[in-house]
């Protein structure tokens, strides 16, 4: 535990909002301000918090979709410029989305979707191509058949292990996962869930794993991260968190997550 | 609760099956389906299809050459001349049959320069957003602005009117309502995650553009351009009521229906307007039915 | 609300500025000068000069545009038609209000119809209603205007005798509502025919959308009657999008107006801007580009302000000021 | 007791472009005054399909087929359209998943809610208007006279399913169908929609049939719990014999498939698969592709929804099997 | 009530109004400009011409009573005595001399300017030299009388075919009073309210109407009409609103009914019809730079089949021509027939004039007439038949005179109206030196110039019969075929003729039944 694989340095995200009199003022929307956490190689860091606090912006302002309007971002120690840099980026850092609906383009076949990322960046000999999509599909535990369909022809579920494969093709070493399993049934998130768990112990992979499910970053993290209006107001350990909740927030969220067991109702016998 | 537990473990995780039981999901054919639905449309696909091996082949159709004068004139039909002949004795069906060819080319030749400017600078007004778009954006106000008619009359008598030319104007004046449209998808394709996603794995913008958003508004692109095909037709048959459609002797559906402005023509010699009026309707009905029924077909909403 | 009026007025500026300097250098280009109309062709080159100089047609061409603009400009004023020797300005609006009056006409009436229709259609999606519906607007938009009109003429006009074949009153007589009214019928059919065709599908499809949305669901879930349910909640979200048709029907009955005003001869814009072509007349078609921009962009932008009435959601972001 | 609903054998059907599709089949349930009943399972499987039969409200293309839904002994499916609008929002009303889009956007709160009073109440408008304000205080809305003026937009998607609850509530219906009302939204106010909606239920003796798919709601709130997979009941018993005793495989999946609050660190029981496209046409049990008990006898087989004894009813050949695992 | 239904027919049938349909627009009305044809007319019947020519083509005293000339030089204009001004005042000598000097003013750029460049002191475009005010050649004689000196021996046909038919004399008192750089934008030309002429403006709408009242101080006979009104119209709408009796008659060659309606509008039994004169003549012009060889250009002539098109396409309404006269011409040669369709011998010059047959020519032709289009596409047939390719292209007006000024043409059709009476200018420009076809005779310049200065009747015939025989021979502007218009006229109109010429000088006597 040396280096972090990550390190995120007083980072703030703002939207500019045109308002006033013609539009002429501008105020900012401050949807990550100044959030600081490190992730260590192997490690899954879960975010939680609630809807519109921030918590894609920032996945997404990791990954260089949003501009960082101030703060630092360090991959392997080294700042990130992803102007300049994303292509040798892309190779380190990869993302999934929660719709597994909207991430895959309609019009493209499975095969063609995995085949892109390794011809755009050469990762195979272009002759080892089929080969290197057959054995995506294999490890997100689809088969080679896949590769003549379209995304509509899937299951969710399916869509997002295909989601996850993408990710998978140019063997990058962090994944953001911006809420993979929140669109999908219970029966078909604990799937999703343990094919991040396997593949995280085959491949070594590290996740920054977003969810707003309690029970699914609980799961699948090492350490949480609780979020609030743009800040990290908690950050420790799965147990520490649950079991020892510091913050207001904290408290509150833990509070409302439903037990799935009827002898204990806590919600309705709080109040 | 630990037994069932283990039943699960002991089966091993099998990915085969995953996509077996999706395999019976009707998505091939679909598209055939829904566009079958719409009986109308299909009629006019085939109206369409035998209008278009008229045009190509009217060469070995057309009985006569489209504008030799023959000795018969303002005739009506006869053996000799099915549909008649028209005022300076030439024949109406082989006319009508040459001038398939230029009332299609002009419908399609123009959607086709239209949808492709339109969809290049919708593309990057789209994507690129801030100034770059509003200066299209300006532009299309600017195109817009001008009484459609009266930039063509303009236009028409600088570069002088003529089938190319007719093609090329009704193109380039054309393009702001697809670029709009292409505009606007984009805006929205730019915010799906696969788009995102391409980013992120470190896709060139051309390829972005190209590959990834452009396909996705090929079914907006290709369902204003079927009444963009028919609009076509129709202004090059208003242009020629205004004198500057296709040049004669060269005939268009419009040029011929225009040429009946007459009401001795209308009432004494209906041979030479029902026969292109009739070929106008039926086309341009048929391109709207399968314009409607493609919109139902593509229509993202359907195809989960 | 009123600072984005005011804003898109501001952004209008150098688009109708883009417009004239376009106009200005296209007509420049096209063959032809209001010399050759007004003067014989045999006329010596003293008398061409002298009629150049008396039209301003002798400074080198940016000055003329820069003129034209400063008098724009400073004084409102457009200048002399070139053809005619009137002022343009009181040739347009005298022109205006006959346009208008048809396109208005035209525009409700159409409207009145498409809506109606396009509801009744929509709400009985692929019954019989709807195929005759939707073929009698495919039919509105497939007939040529000038052919439809044709045809009008000479069944009302000379068949029958029951309208004026063309006009806005009769010659020599001094107007009156009565018969301007009857001197509208014809034209107004084929333009509401045109009309109401396009806009029976954008309101069917726009209302099949709205009638697939949740909110209609709940409406019923309150127990309300399915006809309350089509005009109270479903009509008012369709409208919506209809708001933006009408801000593009404008300029589409605006660009018609050539076509439909020379068949009917309708005294009207339409006709002035083919005879100014036809005759070069270069003050008058500045005017007039003018005029139809400006007429464009207010389409627009009360489009804009219309539907931010109808839809709050929008209205809110205009008032908030964030768009 | 009487049952307020029963649900018998319903068949729903839709007419779609690949011909007729059975949605649901031999749907059977009753609900009893006053009591929660919950439905859950897995996406498609027929909850919302059921919910709207219920309400007649399947659009165009669905009917129900076959079979009687009754409510109060009157069947839902053969009153005539002018009756059964009367009975939606008086004796029977719904609430949606999607507060975002169950409200008209372009009509303010307070006409919506006045119109959904006026329609069953016959009050003046100004009383209608006061007893809107009343009911917005009462589902905790705050400044109620400010809100009925504003609309839906202005509202977050809390605020949005509390005006649909009073909505729902203000005609003190017998029942209410909740189609995933939290499902949308974020942990800590879907605790406050389940306080919110359990003492108003309460309060008004409102029998409710809550349709999620998250266990942990259902465990909080239901007294029984209808499981449906695929198209059918699976499983119907009263909620701690459901958590404790499952006897169908597809409960027993589920339950499996949450993550234990316990830090036990244990690898999550995923139900591999999922719901078979086409599972109208399957000859034998609808879960049989994902089940680790499933026999040849199941493949080809089709199990009927047995009683195991004291109302506990199960679709099973196995469900034995179950027992006696849960009992050893 | 009856009044409104009456309106909605449209009709003015039972009123005592007459309709005239016109498919020109009156763009102005004023006198020291008119633009086209309805112009003219208009502004002929708010401001007298001094003289006017009639249907015989003869000329009929109208401002003036007589013009005289013994010298050929010096003609002596004698006023109507009679005659006044709308307000009451007499119209003198000072009036015309006036109104010259307006014409001539190079600020005014009056159209109709050059008309007056035979007047001495006025330069070759009928302008004023730089600083002078008066005009050397026109001396009030008294207030009745005017003489007007030439430059040039001229005939009196000529000068009244100039000065007196298009001086339109002006209200001096009226028009004094404005500064001459906006006389052409002033009210007075927009709204004349002190005229001379049968007719009074009531309403002008330049593209569509103008409706006019008579004057009821006319000094030769008020009208007894409520209103004369001239309507716009598209030709295709002519006849349809001759038979609806929306209008009562039409301008053969201003309201030109197109021949495909000509049997309908013939077969009306409220009409009376009758055909006018052979006038607007549709001429080829040849740029001499791209056709070069005489041959070809004889092969083109030969080539047309201008018979068919009379025959067929004009039914009969026409007559075939080949030179500048048609029969109406008081100087056509009709010993000199025109060349006749002769498709091998036009195929022989072209091979002998070792013509590039894989050349294209473009085949500029005006717009807007339907007849001259199908002729065109005869024309075209033919001329492919005897192995010279051309391309049509419709071309409006403006830019085909344009193409013509800048010689950026092939061969063009256009058609041309010649004055049968004083045919010399227009021949001029057209054959004469730097004419736009590039035709270059020096014959052919002697004669026309021996033609500006000749006055004796007899020599003119012979030199434009000489004129004639060049033409045929070198074919520099074919002419191909001249139309006679069809004018009609609804049988309730009494004392009224549909005619080219002179149709208005009676007009203060029409009635209607
Ligand atoms: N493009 C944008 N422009 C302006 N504001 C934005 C934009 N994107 C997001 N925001 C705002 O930033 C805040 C954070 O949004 P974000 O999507 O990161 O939240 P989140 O935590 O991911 O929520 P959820 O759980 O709903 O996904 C929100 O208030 C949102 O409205
Ligand atoms: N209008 C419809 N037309 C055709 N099929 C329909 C229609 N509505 C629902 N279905 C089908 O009926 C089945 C049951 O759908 P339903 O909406 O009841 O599922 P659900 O259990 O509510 O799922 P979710 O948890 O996703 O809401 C699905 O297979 C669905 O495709
Ligand atoms: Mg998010
Ligand atoms: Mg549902």
């Amino acid at each position: 535990m040396d280096t972090p694989l990550l390190t995120v340095k007083n980072v703030k995200t703002y939207y500019p909002v045109k308002t006033g009199f013609m539009n002429l003022q501008t105020s900012y929307v401050r949807a990550v301000d100044d959030v600081s956490f490190e992730i260590y190689e192997g490690e899954t860091l879960g975010l939680v918090g609630e809807s519109g606090c921030g918590k894609s912006t920032l996945g997404r302002t990791i990954i260089g979709l949003e501009p960082l309007t101030d703060g630092e971002i360090l991959f392997d120690g080294k700042p990130m410029n992803f102007r300049t840099d994303r292509v040798s980026l892309s190779k380190q850092i990869q993302i999934v989305f929660q719709d597994p609906y909207s991430s895959l383009n309609p019009r493209l076949t499975i095969g063609d979707l995995l085949a892109e990322p390794l011809t755009v960046h050469n990762i195979v000999p272009r002759n080892e191509i089929q080969q290197e999509v057959t054995r995506l599909l294999q490890l997100v535990g689809l088969s080679e058949t896949a590769k003549a369909r379209y995304p509509h022809e899937f299951s969710g579920g399916q869509r997002q292990r295909i989601g996850i494969a993408r990710a998978l093709a140019l063997r990058p070493r962090l994944i953001i996962c911006d809420e993979p399993v929140s669109a999908l049934d219970v029966s078909i998130q604990a799937q999703i869930m343990n094919l991040f768990k396997q593949l995280q112990r085959e491949l070594g992979l590290t996740y920054l794993f977003i969810a707003h499910g309690l029970g699914a970053v609980k799961y699948i993290s090492d350490r949480i991260a609780v979020m609030y209006a743009g800040k990290i107001v908690e950050m420790g350990t799965a147990e520490q968190i649950f079991k020892n909740p510091q913050h207001e927030y904290t408290k509150k969220l833990l509070g409302a997550y439903p037990i799935p067991d009827p002898t204990k109702r806590s919600i309705l016998t709080q109040q | 609760m630990s037994l069932f537990k283990r039943y699960f473990n002991k089966k091993k995780y099998d990915a085969e099956h995953t996509v077996t039981w999706s395999e019976d999901m009707p998505s091939k054919g679909l598209f055939l389906k829904r566009f079958k639905r719409h009986k109308l449309a299909v009629i006019g696909f085939f109206y369409l299809a035998i209008i278009l091996l008229c045009a190509i082949f009217a060469p070995l159709l057309a009985p006569y050459n489209p504008n030799e004068i023959t000795d018969a004139f303002g005739e009506g039909p006869s053996m000799a001349h099915w549909l008649g002949t028209d005022d300076i004795g030439r024949d109406i069906l082989s006319r009508v049959l040459y001038a398939a060819r230029v009332s299609l080319s002009v419908g399609v030749g123009a959607v086709a320069i239209a949808a492709a400017i339109g969809a290049v600078l919708g593309l990057i007004a789209g994507y690129f957003g801030g100034i770059i778009d509003g200066i299209i954006m300006r532009i299309t106000d600017v195109f817009m602005s001008f009484p459609y008619i009266m930039f063509i009359l303009v236009v028409a008598s600088i570069v002088g009117p003529g089938l190319t030319n007719i093609i090329i104007i009704l193109g380039v004046l054309g393009w702001p309502g697809i670029a709009r449209l292409v505009r606007g998808n984009v805006l929205a394709i730019k915010q799906s995650d696969y788009v995102k996603a391409g980013i992120a794995l470190g896709y060139s913008t051309p390829r972005i553009l190209f590959k990834h958003i452009l396909p996705n508004t090929i079914a907006p692109i290709l369902i204003y351009a079927t009444s963009g095909v028919a609009g076509a037709i129709l202004d090059e048959a208003a242009l020629s009521f205004l004198g500057l459609g296709v040049q004669p002797p060269d005939a268009s559906w419009g040029n011929m229906l225009s040429s009946a402005q007459s009401i001795t023509i209308l009432t004494d010699q209906p041979w030479l307007w029902i026969p292109p009026g009739i070929f106008i309707l039926l086309t341009v009905l048929s391109i709207n039915y399968i314009g409607d029924a493609l919109r139902d077909a593509l229509d993202p909403r359907n195809v989960k | 609300m009123f600072g984005y009026i005011l804003r898109r007025l501001l952004i209008a500026i150098p688009v109708l500025f883009g417009v004239t300097v376009i106009n200005f250098i296209i007509m420049r280009m096209a063959p032809g000068n209001p010399i050759d109309m007004l003067v014989s062709p045999k006329l010596p080159d003293a008398a061409r000069e002298a009629k150049a100089i008396e039209l301003g047609l002798n400074d080198p061409v940016y000055l003329q545009y820069w003129n034209w603009l400063k008098n724009l400009v400073m004084h409102g004023d457009l200048g002399y038609s070139m053809y005619t020797s009137e002022p343009v300005v009181s040739m347009i609006l005298e022109r205006m209000g006959p346009t208008l009056i048809l396109m208005g006409t035209a525009l409700v009436l159409g409207l009145l119809i498409a809506i109606p229709l396009g509801i009744l259609s929509a709400t009985k999606q692929y019954s019989k209603l709807d195929y005759i519906f939707v073929t009698g607007s495919f039919l509105g938009i497939s007939i040529p205007n000038f052919f439809l009109g044709l045809i009008l003429v000479y069944v009302f006009a000379v068949q029958l005798s029951w309208l004026p074949s063309g006009g806005m009153k009769e010659v020599g007589g001094d107007g009156g509502f009565g018969t301007l009214l009857v001197h509208m019928i014809l034209p107004i059919i084929v333009l509401v025919a045109n009309v109401a065709g396009r806009n029976i599908r954008y309101v069917r499809s726009s209302m099949l959308e709205i009638l697939g949305q949740d909110y209609l669901r709940t409406a019923r879930a309150k127990g309300l009657k399915e006809l309350f349910v089509v005009n109270r909640h479903a009509l008012r979200n369709a409208l919506i999008p209809i708001v933006t048709i009408i801000g593009l029907e404008i300029p589409i009955l605006f660009g018609g107006a050539v076509v439909i005003e020379q068949i009917f001869s309708w005294p009207g814009i339409g006709q002035l801007t083919l005879s100014s072509i036809m005759n070069r007349d270069y003050s008058t078609l500045m005017g007039l580009n003018l005029v139809a921009a400006f007429v464009v962009i207010a389409a627009n932008i009360l489009t804009d302000i219309v539907y931010a009435f109808v839809d709050p959601r929008i209205r809110k972001s205009y008032v908030g000021g964030a768009k | 007791m009487e049952s307020l609903l029963s649900v018998k054998h319903v068949t729903t059907a839709f007419d779609t472009e690949h011909g007729k599709v059975i949605s649901t089949s031999d749907v059977s349930f009753d609900v009893k005054h006053g009591e929660t009943l919950a439905i859950v399972g897995e996406s498609g499987s027929g909850k919302s399909v059921t919910a709207l039969s219920i309400m007649r409200l399947l659009g165009k293309n669905g009917h129900v087929e076959e079979g009687e839904i009754l409510l109060n002994g009157i069947d839902l499916a053969q009153v005539s359209d002018h009756e059964m609008q009367k009975l939606r929002g008086n004796d029977v009303s719904m609430i949606f998943q999607e507060p975002m889009t169950a409200l008209n956007p372009v009509l303010t709160i307070g006409y919506q809610l006045v119109e959904a009073i006026r329609l069953h109440i016959p009050l003046e408008k100004k009383a209608a208007k006061k007893l809107a304000i009343e009911m917005l205080d009462k589902v905790g809305i705050p400044q109620a006279e400010r809100v009925i003026k504003q609309f839906p937009f202005a509202l977050s998607g809390g605020m949005r399913q509390r005006v649909m609850i009073a909505m729902a509530l203000v005609c003190k219906p017998k029942l209410l169908i909740a189609d995933e009302p939290t499902t949308a939204l974020d942990v800590t106010v879907q605790a406050q929609i389940i306080r919110l909606l359990h003492s108003l239920c309460q309060e008004y003796g409102t029998a409710v049939m809550l349709i999620t798919h998250d266990l942990g709601v259902v465990a909080e709130m239901a007294d029984r719990v209808v499981v449906m997979y695929a198209g059918q009941v699976v499983e119907t018993t009263d909620v701690y014999t459901l958590f404790e005793q499952p006897l169908h495989p597809y409960t027993v999946g589920l339950l499996n498939s949450i993550p234990s609050m316990d830090f036990d660190n244990k690898e999550l029981q995923a139900i591999p698969g999922s719901i078979p496209a086409n599972y109208n046409q399957l000859p034998g049990c609808r879960f049989a592709n994902r089940c680790p008990l499933a026999t040849e006898h199941c493949k080809t087989n089709k199990p009927e929804l047995t009683d195991t004894g004291s109302g506990h009813l199960t679709r099973c050949f196995e469900w034995r099997q179950l027992q006696q695992g849960g009992n050893a | 009530g009856g009044k409104d239904e009456e309106q909605q027919q449209g009709k003015s049938s039972d009123k005592n109004v007459i309709n005239i349909g016109v498919t020109y627009a009156p763009s102005n009305i004023n006198p020291l400009q008119p633009v086209g044809l309805v112009s003219t007319y208009v502004s002929n019947l708010l401001f007298l011409p001094l003289v006017d020519l009639d249907s015989e083509l003869t000329y009929q005293p109208m401002l003036a009573d007589s013009i005289e000339t013994k010298d050929n030089k010096t003609f002596t204009i004698n006023l109507n005595k009679e005659a006044k001004w709308t307000n009451g005042k007499d119209i003198t000598a000072d009036d015309v001399v006036f109104t010259m000097e307006l014409m001539a003013n190079p600020t005014v750029a009056s159209n109709y300017a050059y008309m007056f460049a035979i007047v001495d002191g006025l330069d070759d475009a009928g302008f004023l030299p730089k600083g002078k005010e008066s005009i050397k050649g026109v001396k009030k004689v008294d207030d009745k009388t005017v003489e007007v000196t030439t430059k040039n021996p001229t005939t009196l046909t000529i000068f009244e075919d100039t000065v007196g038919r298009y001086l339109l004399t002006l209200p001096k008192s009226e028009l004094e009073k404005i500064d001459v750089a906006e006389i052409n934008k002033s009210d007075f030309m927009k709204n004349p309210t002190v005229t001379s002429g049968p007719f009074k403006l009531s309403k002008i709408d330049t593209d569509h109407y103008v409706e006019m009242v008579p004057n009821k101080e006319y000094f030769k006979g008020a009208s007894k009409l409520e209103q004369l009104n001239f309507k716009v119209l598209q030709g295709n709408q002519i006849a349809a609103q001759l038979k609806s009796g929306e209008i009562d008659m039409n301008i053969p060659s201003a309201g030109m009914i197109p021949v495909s309606d000509f049997d309908t509008v013939k077969g009306l039994d409220t009409l009376t019809t009758n055909y006018g004169q052979p006038l607007a003549t549709q001429f080829m012009y040849i740029n001499e730079e791209v056709v070069s060889d005489v041959k070809t250009r004889q092969a083109i002539s030969y080539a047309m089949n201008r018979q068919q098109i009379v025959d067929n396409l004009l039914k009969g309404a026409g007559e075939v021509t080949d030179g500048f006269f048609t029969s109406m011409s008081p100087y056509l040669d009709k010993t000199i027939k025109p060349v006749a369709y002769d498709a091998a011998k036009a195929q022989a010059l072209v091979d002998d004039s070792k013509w590039d047959k894989s050349k294209k020519l473009k085949l500029a032709v005006l717009s807007g007439d339907a007849t001259l289009e199908k002729a065109a596409n005869i024309i075209a047939e033919n001329l492919r038949a005897a192995g010279i390719e051309t391309q049509i292209q419709m071309t409006d007006l403006s830019t085909l005179l344009d193409d013509i000024v800048k010689k950026d043409y092939d061969l063009a059709v256009l058609t041309v109206s010649i004055t049968p009476v004083n045919p010399l200018p227009d021949i001029a420009y057209f054959i004469g030196e730097g004419n736009p076809n590039g035709y270059n005779n020096k014959r052919v310049n002697e004669i026309l110039a021996a033609l500006s200065t000749e006055v004796d009747e007899a020599k003119i015939e012979k030199l434009y019969s000489e004129l004639q025989q060049i033409t045929q021979q070198e074919v520099p502007m074919p002419s191909i075929y001249a139309t006679k218009a069809l004018g009609a006229v609804n049988k309730r109109v009494q004392r009224a003729t549909p005619s080219d010429f002179g149709m208005f000088i009676n007009v203060n006597e029409w009635t209607v039944k």
